[in-house]
């Protein structure tokens, strides 16, 4: 009894660690020390008792061969809900480089965005508006007229300042155009904003 | 006194000389300079094959340990001792190097109990997260898609590294050869392109073999660097993917990797 | 009864989903619409369930702030089983050295790590980074703006801490209290009686 115990606990870190790939009855025989009939039985046991206990959210499934471990379909909802709300987080570096970047040059259009970080940036920029940190404020002259972006009323508060001017200055010799001074530059950026401070 | 002597087992001269206290039985409080520096002398007179860098290093100490004896046999005068900056000295002159190597001493005990925590951690096993994808609809990704930076994906990759050693003995084994990094991004690249730009960074890594792994990591981090490539992740939950930035590189690629 | 047992099943899916990244009480309350309070039990129960029945190869343990499923130690060697190289790679003298440092004084820069070490440390300072173990997390005030390192959450993981406040104590020397006090007792002795001030 004690060594059937023993041998399901062993089966089952086995096929926690081994993931989405899972491992055939042979496999955990020869990592077990043991026969395949004696895995075989155990492999029933586990698979009932699993199903059966309530308190029990994983089930051991059998695919082409492998078994492996999946989460029970009565716990849908739940797995759905933490795959459509991502902890509030904190802004990401990039959404707080193109943030910071808004803030001190608006109007900016994208594509000066872009060259000011040198990489694409419409993700960030959507994911500032989705959160309504920035705004269209209007649109560029010349062709194209691209949009023009601002910050809101919403970043102000968010950042608890009294309005644009308190923004802490820039500093003079900041060139955003290399790696090193951008960093630089966000980390006065993200020292002002600390909201410890 | 001869004994053999290992350079390697010395993390520089305030080891060596936590060592030598050590093992003459001197009190840290009151060393005999004497003794010290003539066993210190011995040491890195035997410790020649040391790299340049390092040398000088011992060699400063080496000049330290000299002046604070001559400074004891010396006969102190009062009024030369008070102008003395403070920072310095105040009475003895061991008191500098005394609390450096008490200092240093604190941390050689800590980095021992974090390899004690190294080895129980060694025990027991994660698993990564699970992909939820396939619970997740476009509106969604739109919304949460957050840049990440080159320590997340070095952490990423690391946890890869100890993911995959996992299943090796039950799997072929993938047949040792050598790729270069400029090689392995070409690979990268057009692996990204078959995939329409987008792939799981962990998709990168196929392969069970570690040399792999590293190159093609390598030549990851050369794309990163030379925006070809870019990194992102979803959300906190997710996995990291590798957009291809360029789309028509390959005579850019070729210039720029063959220079 | 029976919620309280739906309440595990749910706990150990999502637990189990979220793998290494784990989740703290508070996104457990909130995944599975019940309190913190709650969860705070049901977790007590099921960290000593796992723990005491010996079918069971699986645990759970709070690392980097979250809870998380982990194997259990008894199992390790059928694990090493699976793995390539069962002797894990361990951190060299001169990495746990620089780490500890780190760990203990961060942030701080290399110049303050080199002079604690009496030793140049730039590159175990770079294995560390590459490993995820430490970050740059900032820049020091003054001339070169020196780059400021801190520990990350892989190292949490990594050594299997909860958050930094669980690292132990760094080992301190009374000793050293009382030679300062010297210090300071000589210090103060002679601003009294240095007749230039």
């Amino acid at each position: 009894m004690n060594l059937t115990m023993k041998l399901m606990s062993k089966v089952e870190s086995l096929l926690f660690v081994s993931g989405d790939d899972g491992l055939t009855n042979k496999q955990l025989a020869f990592l077990t020390d043991t026969t395949e009939e004696e895995i075989d039985g155990i492999l029933r046991k586990m698979i009932q008792t699993y199903k059966e206990r309530e308190d029990r959210g994983l089930e051991i499934k059998q695919l082409a061969g492998t078994f492996q471990f999946v989460t029970k379909e009565e716990n849908v909802l739940c797995i759905q809900k933490l795959v459509e709300n991502p902890t509030t987080q904190s802004l990401s570096q990039a959404s707080l480089e193109v943030l910071a970047i808004i803030a001190y040059k608006q109007p900016i259009t994208r594509v000066e965005i872009e060259d000011i970080r040198g990489v694409k940036s419409e993700r960030p920029i959507s994911t500032l508006s989705a959160k309504g940190l920035v705004r269209e404020v209007g649109r560029a002259e010349g062709t194209g007229r691209a949009i023009l972006y601002g910050t809101t009323n919403e970043f102000l508060q968010y950042f608890g300042l009294q309005d644009l001017s308190t923004l802490p200055p820039l500093p003079e010799d900041v060139s955003t155009d290399e790696m090193e001074d951008t960093d630089l530059f966000m980390t006065k950026f993200q020292e002002a904003f600390d909201p410890n401070e | 006194m001869s004994y053999e002597v290992k350079t390697e087992a010395f993390e520089g001269p305030l080891d060596l000389l936590l060592h030598l206290i050590n093992r003459l039985e001197i009190d840290i409080y009151d060393i005999k300079m004497a003794e010290i520096t003539s066993q210190y002398m011995e040491h890195i007179h035997a410790m020649r094959v040391l790299e340049l860098n390092e040398a000088s290093e011992y060699l400063v100490m080496a000049a330290t340990l000299l002046s604070i004896k001559s400074k004891m046999l010396l006969p102190i005068h009062q009024d030369e001792e008070m102008e003395d900056d403070f920072d310095v000295q105040v009475n003895d002159p061991r008191d500098e190097l005394v609390s450096r190597l008490i200092e240093y001493r604190k941390f050689k005990e800590a980095a021992h109990h974090l390899n004690e925590m190294e080895e129980s951690r060694h025990l027991y096993y994660t698993r990564p997260p699970a992909d939820l994808s396939g619970f997740q609809s476009n509106q969604q990704l739109a919304l949460f898609e957050l840049d990440v930076n080159v320590y997340d994906m070095l952490g990423a990759f690391q946890k890869m590294l100890r993911r995959k050693q996992l299943n090796a003995p039950l799997h072929t084994r993938v047949s040792k050869q050598d790729i270069s990094i400029k090689t392995q991004m070409r690979n990268v690249i057009s692996t990204l392109k078959k995939s329409g730009g987008k792939l799981s960074f962990y998709e990168l890594f196929p392969s069970m073999d570690k040399m792999t792994i590293v190159i093609t990591f390598l030549s990851l981090l050369e794309l990163i660097k030379r925006q070809f490539v870019q990194v992102e992740q979803k959300s906190n939950f997710d996995e990291l993917f590798v957009l291809l930035r360029k789309e028509d590189i390959d005579s850019e690629f070729d210039y720029e990797i063959d220079e």
